[in-house]
């Protein structure tokens, strides 16, 4: 659900002012899911500016991709009884438990990418990985003209981002006839598995017109299995807005990628977090825009 | 009377005939000999009895009543028990957790807990019966390997025992220990128990034995009543020709100083240790089990770390750091614990022979293969070791043979100094000889030699100076007339010292 | 200092030191609440590690344990969510983690395959037959009656830790008091002379395993309960803090050597080394060189080998 | 029966086993390409196997293969991004790996550690230093140069492959032709004994980790040439995959047993396995238990152990 009348966007967000006496008290924790990816690793680096900016304290904890460690995690945290919570979850179900606990303590959530099914949550910062899938989609049909063989990278099986944008590509690539995928595999959100799964496709399908990689970091593995076959004119579409992805985007070398702003949920969830550890308002769902980056988008990625 | 008969007993590993038609008969109440050479298939021949091998064809009848022993707890329950010449312990538990093990049932107490006060009383009585004066709760890994046998004695003396069969129990033991265990199968023996004695030592056969059948090529050669059989002509069916003169000492002037010892300590020998080896000499040191002549050997041969003392080799002082610097020094030991000292188990005969001397055979770091297939191929048959090929891993080697393949491994590499610990245990009496011979031409070659025996025939035959160790002491020298059985039994026991 | 080394109390002493170092520098770490999280946090963990040690001790590896929790825990949360009673459901997977166990176990001792190559071929399969069942989704809206396994207390203590202390003392009872534990170290001392003194050695292996996958399939339990999620990457990676326990409390890999007393000190290590680095806010780039740097001092600790020779 | 076993051709009928099953079910498979991506897929995996075997072989183990491979890796590609020419960059990345070898050699050898739990240390510290080095960004605009190393050919085959055959060349005539072979494999099988056999078993121990250190920074440069880039998680895992390798080519754990050609068996074994996988696009939600099935059926085919008793 998004479009809740509470909804606003990451850029219209109002800046506060740092320094006040109260906020160097505030002590923010933050739980992300993994560091094993750049995309989360920004999000973190907007955080700790954030936090910096502001003179609050924060933080970070790394989940290595484990809800049970994360929720291990959100525990400490509780103990330490920070001002507030800033949860990346790993998993959408299971940090349910995670985020009760820490309402029963009173400390406030924001929760970042993901956000979690029960769970008395404040503020959820994320953007919509069905719609990035939908859009990656939209790109790739566009890309490869409406016809023709594409290949789907798909992220680690299990996780909540590789389900949604599978949902999402699948919904779109459907309705265009002309377009089968001819193969679907797994290369786990990492760059080398992915140089050699393309490599063993391209082996496969020779023919094929486009790739869609579920994130970045597979997407330029894939480009550059595909450089190295020789083969030119395959379209590669990506998510994430990776600052290599992005920069091969508007080189033509890759087609398009649908870009996320974590730096940005970083500094915003350290901003919400820190008027909640205030008691102020922060609006209930916070939507991140996606970004289509393509060869003439001006866009910094991240 | 009870009776064990082996009738036609036949046995091949991949197509190697080992045992040809074996036959072979115990009584209850008799005390049975079964003499071989090394590899003549003895230990096999007690394997295949016990169940751990399968005959591949031939019968074996209790009491005239066929019997499978598909496994040894078949032949177990059938009152069968075996001392193994291999130790079978488990280093990595105590000495009566160790009798437990196949003896569960005995100690097992509700819920399956184990009646530690229980197994702990029976440990020491049996460890008092076999004389091992040591905590029952001591891990067998801090045991010597004298002290292991013991404990394998004691685990086989705690079934309800119609026949017991000991291969080769007195290899590790010396003189003290040897007496006990004679004393304990003479009351076995009274008891009613038929007892199979595995031995290379013929002195011991015609002190306690009744019968004795000989062995040959894995067939029985022939079974003789000790009390009517001279010593010449069991061996003589036993290795093929007769053996005479069976400690050939040979006599040469001693020449320089080899090694000297001058008040050395290490960690485990508190007590100033001095000795001297000369070139041209054969030096023994003789005494009781954990008398520490071990120790000795280990100091001098860079194992342990020389904490005091001086020790010189060619009149230069000198301490190895490692065996590695005493062996490019020209000083080797031939190890007591084969097993975990001497030999690559799973390796083949090539490559355990071969490895103290590969720097002798190589070229730009590359063993020279050939040269080594053949330098190997001699010592095998110099030592008349036993072998199907040169690959053949040394486990399954026979005992005696896997022992003449460490000596053969030390010998090769032709040291200044040899220090040999046991060096022939579990070695029949022909290749004994070819040892000796072995000895006595290093010997001629002005090389020296310190030999740790606890055979003791052997210890007074060959050498010509005995130093005698008690408590971690050197407690007396023995040369010229005094190198005799009875002086040295005084000094080992402590009674009177010969002081120097 | 011969005392040290035969009651092994170098892991002891690397614990201690790193409670000390935590309590002196931070003011939470010695709260009643927080060393319960600790307990609590490092409970899967023991869990698994006490299986684990079962296994080593007979010289083996389990590396499936992972995997088992996974696919013993989705079965569970499916028949729940199909109605079937917690306490039905649990014990099914406490089954489950068994045969999955007598899998690893019969390759092992019948087979005469290497346990870590028979347990690596099962941990993918596992995981693979996890993520096909559940179709790469989570499992969820568990009964609330299911909730008190992981989440709920006795006497002011979480029921994990109570979980594990039983299992712990049971383990140990059996390791270091009974018949069944003496055989489980003589097959890890020498798995040949075991079987000529005539103990079933294959018959060992196969309930060694057993236990280790039972053990994987409580873990899993209360993991899923803790959650209210079973996850099909649940457990994903857990052998590995599994046999860091064990072998940082002093078990040898070879086997026949080592205590369950040692498994569950290397466990609160781990524990305690997560805890801490949390709670002393280190920033999340250095936790990893932290950890090395503390796992390697706590070894030094224990240097048992070095009078080896 | 004997010299099947003999010559362990276990592992070699489960490779030949599934490429035939491949040849048959994938028309691709067979095609000069196919198996030149497999031979290059498989190259960064049989380096890491190849150094990990020597490790082995001793009855060590090397956890940190993976991220030894990360860190030297991030250096390296750091200091060509600041000019250095990729040769020296190579070089200095090489010389990391040795020294990062010697630090795990000289805990086992010397202090007499577990090699398990000292390399799952260094392992951990290694992650973190490259973690902190990079900052957890991946590094890229590596040189041009550079890029021949992963995406070269000579002779139309891939210049990783070429490597991987020099060194294995070499590694092989070592380990089976050489005094040092020899003596590995001594230490290997008793180190107690080989010692008392006058080997320098703490020297080898230190050459063999230090073997596997500068392996893993070559597999390294490989990797970040082929990707142009060195990313921070660069490598995790891969000692997994390594050690499988290894043990699927029918090396024992236990060490002193074993060959570098069952190695590279049991790499390409792997690495065509994930090869056909993708070719004949088996579902993501199949690929696990399907690999885990194949990996159980080629170590049965290799049932060396059968007769043990
Ligand atoms: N498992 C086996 N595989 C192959 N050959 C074997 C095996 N066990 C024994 N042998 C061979 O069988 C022969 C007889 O060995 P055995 O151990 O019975 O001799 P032994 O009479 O006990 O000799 P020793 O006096 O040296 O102990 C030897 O040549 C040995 O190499
Ligand atoms: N504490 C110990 N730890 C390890 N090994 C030991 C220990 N004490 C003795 N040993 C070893 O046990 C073996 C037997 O030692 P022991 O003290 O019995 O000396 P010994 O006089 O050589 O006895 P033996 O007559 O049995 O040869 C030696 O190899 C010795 O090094
Ligand atoms: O949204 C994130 C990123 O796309 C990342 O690349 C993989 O995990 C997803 O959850
Ligand atoms: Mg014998
Ligand atoms: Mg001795």
């Amino acid at each position: 659900g998004c479009g809740t009348s509470t909804t606003s966007n990451v850029g219209s967000a109002t800046k506060l002012n740092s320094g006040t006496a109260s906020t160097k008290q505030i002590r923010i924790g933050f739980a992300v899911s993994t560091l094993n990816n750049p995309f989360f690793v920004a999000m973190s680096n907007g955080v700790q500016q954030e936090a910096k900016k502001l003179g609050v304290q924060v933080t970070v904890l790394n989940g290595n991709n484990d809800p049970a460690t994360q929720l291990n995690q959100v525990e400490d945290l509780i103990q330490q009884h920070v001002s507030a919570i800033i949860l990346n979850p790993a998993d959408s179900q299971s940090l349910s438990t995670a985020v009760a606990q820490a309402n029963r303590a009173h400390i406030p959530v924001v929760t970042l990418d993901r956000s979690v099914t029960k769970g008395d949550v404040s503020c959820f910062i994320a953007s919509n990985s069905v719609e990035a899938g939908k859009m990656a989609a939209d790109e790739l049909i566009k890309a490869v003209g409406g016809k023709g063989q594409v290949v789907e990278l798909q992220g680690v099986i299990g996780t909540s981002a590789e389900a949604d944008r599978e949902k999402g590509f699948d919904q779109e690539i459907e309705k265009s006839h002309g377009i089968t995928v001819v193969a679907r595999q797994t290369a786990n959100f990492d760059r080398s598995q992915a140089l050699n799964v393309m490599q063993n496709i391209l082996q496969a399908h020779p023919n094929i017109q486009g790739v869609f990689a579920q994130n970045d970091e597979m997407a330029l593995g894939a480009l550059k299995a595909i450089q190295a076959s020789g083969k030119r004119n395959i379209k590669v579409v990506g998510i994430d807005g990776e600052k290599e992805a992005v920069s091969d985007v508007h080189q033509g070398v890759m087609y398009a990628d649908v870009a996320q702003q974590p730096t940005q949920e970083g500094v915003l969830g350290v901003e919400y977090a820190v008027k909640l550890a205030k008691g102020e308002k922060v609006p209930k769902q916070v939507n991140s825009p996606l970004h289509l980056v393509e060869k003439n988008t001006a866009f910094k990625g991240f | 009377m009870s009776c064990l008969e082996m009738r036609g007993i036949e046995k091949s590993f991949s197509g190697v005939s080992v045992l040809r038609s074996v036959n072979f008969t115990v009584e209850g109440g008799e005390v049975h000999a079964l003499l071989g050479e090394n590899g003549a298939g003895k230990s096999t021949l007690m394997k295949t009895l016990t169940g751990i091998y399968q005959a591949d064809a031939g019968e074996i009848l209790l009491d005239g009543v066929p019997q499978t022993f598909r496994t040894i707890l078949d032949s177990k329950k059938a009152g069968i028990a075996i001392i193994h010449q291999e130790l079978n312990l488990f280093p990595n538990l105590s000495i009566q957790e160790n009798l437990l093990i196949g003896y569960e049932e005995d100690f097992r107490g509700m819920l399956g807990w184990v009646r530690y006060k229980q197994l702990r009383e029976h440990a020491l009585a049996l460890l008092q019966l076999v004389g091992l004066t040591r905590s029952p709760e001591t891990p067998v890994s801090e045991l010597g390997i004298g002290e292991r046998q013991l404990v394998e004695i004691a685990k086989a003396l705690q079934s309800d025992l119609r026949f017991l069969i000991m291969d080769e129990p007195t290899a590790a033991l010396t003189a003290q220990e040897t007496q006990k265990l004679f004393q304990i199968i003479a009351d076995l023996k009274t008891r009613g128990v038929g007892i199979i004695y595995i031995s290379h030592r013929l002195e011991e056969l015609f002190a306690m034995a009744d019968r004795v059948t000989v062995l040959r090529d894995g067939m029985t050669v022939g079974t003789y009543c000790l009390r009517e059989v001279a010593e010449e002509l069991l061996v003589e069916r036993m290795v093929g020709r007769s053996v005479e003169n069976r400690y050939p000492r040979s006599i040469s002037d001693p020449g320089e100083m080899l090694l000297e010892l001058d008040g050395i300590q290490t960690r485990r020998l508190p007590t100033p240790i001095s000795l001297t080896v000369r070139a041209g000499e054969i030096v023994g040191i003789g005494g009781m089990m954990g008398a520490g002549r071990t120790e000795v050997a280990r100091a001098i041969t860079g194992i342990d770390r020389i904490t005091g003392g001086v020790m010189r080799l060619r009149g230069e002082q000198i301490h190895f750091r490692a065996p590695g610097e005493a062996i490019e020094n020209g000083v080797a030991l031939v190890t007591e614990d084969r097993k975990d000292d001497g030999l690559l188990l799973s390796f083949g005969v090539r490559f355990n022979l071969a490895l103290p001397t590969l720097d002798e055979r190589q070229r730009a770091g590359f063993v020279r293969t050939r040269r080594e297939c053949e330098f190997v191929e001699e010592w095998v048959k110099r030592l008349a070791i036993r072998v199907h090929h040169m690959d053949q891993p040394v486990v399954n080697l026979s005992g005696g043979n896997q022992q003449k393949a460490v000596f053969a491994k030390w010998l090769a590499r032709d040291p200044q100094l040899l220090v040999l610990d046991e060096p022939t245990r579990g070695v029949d009496v022909g290749a004994k000889q070819e040892i000796y011979q072995l000895m006595n031409e290093m010997k001629a070659r002005r090389k020296g030699i310190l030999m740790i025996s606890s055979d003791l025939p052997e210890l007074l035959g060959m050498c010509d100076r005995v130093y005698v160790m008690r408590d971690k002491a050197v407690v007396g020298e023995l040369t010229g007339d005094e190198m005799d059985q009875e002086v040295f039994m005084t000094l080992v026991a402590g009674r009177q010292g010969v002081q120097e | 200092m011969s005392w040290f080394r035969r009651y092994r109390l170098g892991p002891l002493l690397g614990l201690v030191l790193l409670v000390f170092i935590l309590g002196v520098t931070s003011g939470q770490f010695f709260t009643v609440s927080n060393l319960l999280d600790v307990a609590l946090q490092t409970s899967v963990n023991a869990l698994l590690a006490i299986g684990m040690t079962f296994v080593i001790l007979t010289s083996g590896i389990d590396l499936s344990v992972g995997s088992t929790l996974a696919f013993s825990s989705a079965l569970a949360a499916q028949w729940m969510v199909a109605g079937i009673s917690p306490w039905m459901a649990g014990i099914a997977a406490l089954c489950i983690g068994g045969l999955a166990g007598a899998l690893n176990g019969v390759m092992v001792a019948y087979a005469r395959l290497a346990p870590f190559i028979v347990t690596l071929g099962t941990m993918t399969l596992f995981r693979g037959l996890t993520e096909i069942y559940t179709n790469g989704q989570p499992i969820f809206n568990l009964p609330n009656s299911f909730n008190g396994l992981g989440n709920g207390a006795i006497l002011g203590i979480p029921v994990p830790v109570w979980i594990t202390v039983v299992v712990f003392l049971i383990a140990w009872a059996v390791l270091s008091r009974t018949v069944a534990g003496r055989r489980i170290y003589a097959i890890g001392g020498n798995e040949k002379v075991a079987y000529l003194a005539g103990v079933r050695a294959k018959r060992y292996l196969v309930v060694v395993y057993m236990v280790s996958g039972i053990l994987a399939a409580l873990a899993g339990l209360v993991l899923t309960s803790r959650l209210a999620t079973a996850e099909p990457t649940a457990g994903n990676g857990y052998e590995l803090d599994a046999i860091t326990a064990v072998v940082l409390g002093g078990t040898s890999l070879m086997g026949g050597e080592g205590t369950l007393v040692g498994t569950i000190i290397g466990a609160l290590i781990l524990g305690v080394i997560d805890n801490g680095l949390n709670l002393l806010n280190v920033s999340s780039f250095y936790q990893d060189a932290v950890k090395g740097l503390v796992i390697l001092i706590a070894i030094m600790l224990d240097r048992k080998k070095s009078e080896g020779r």
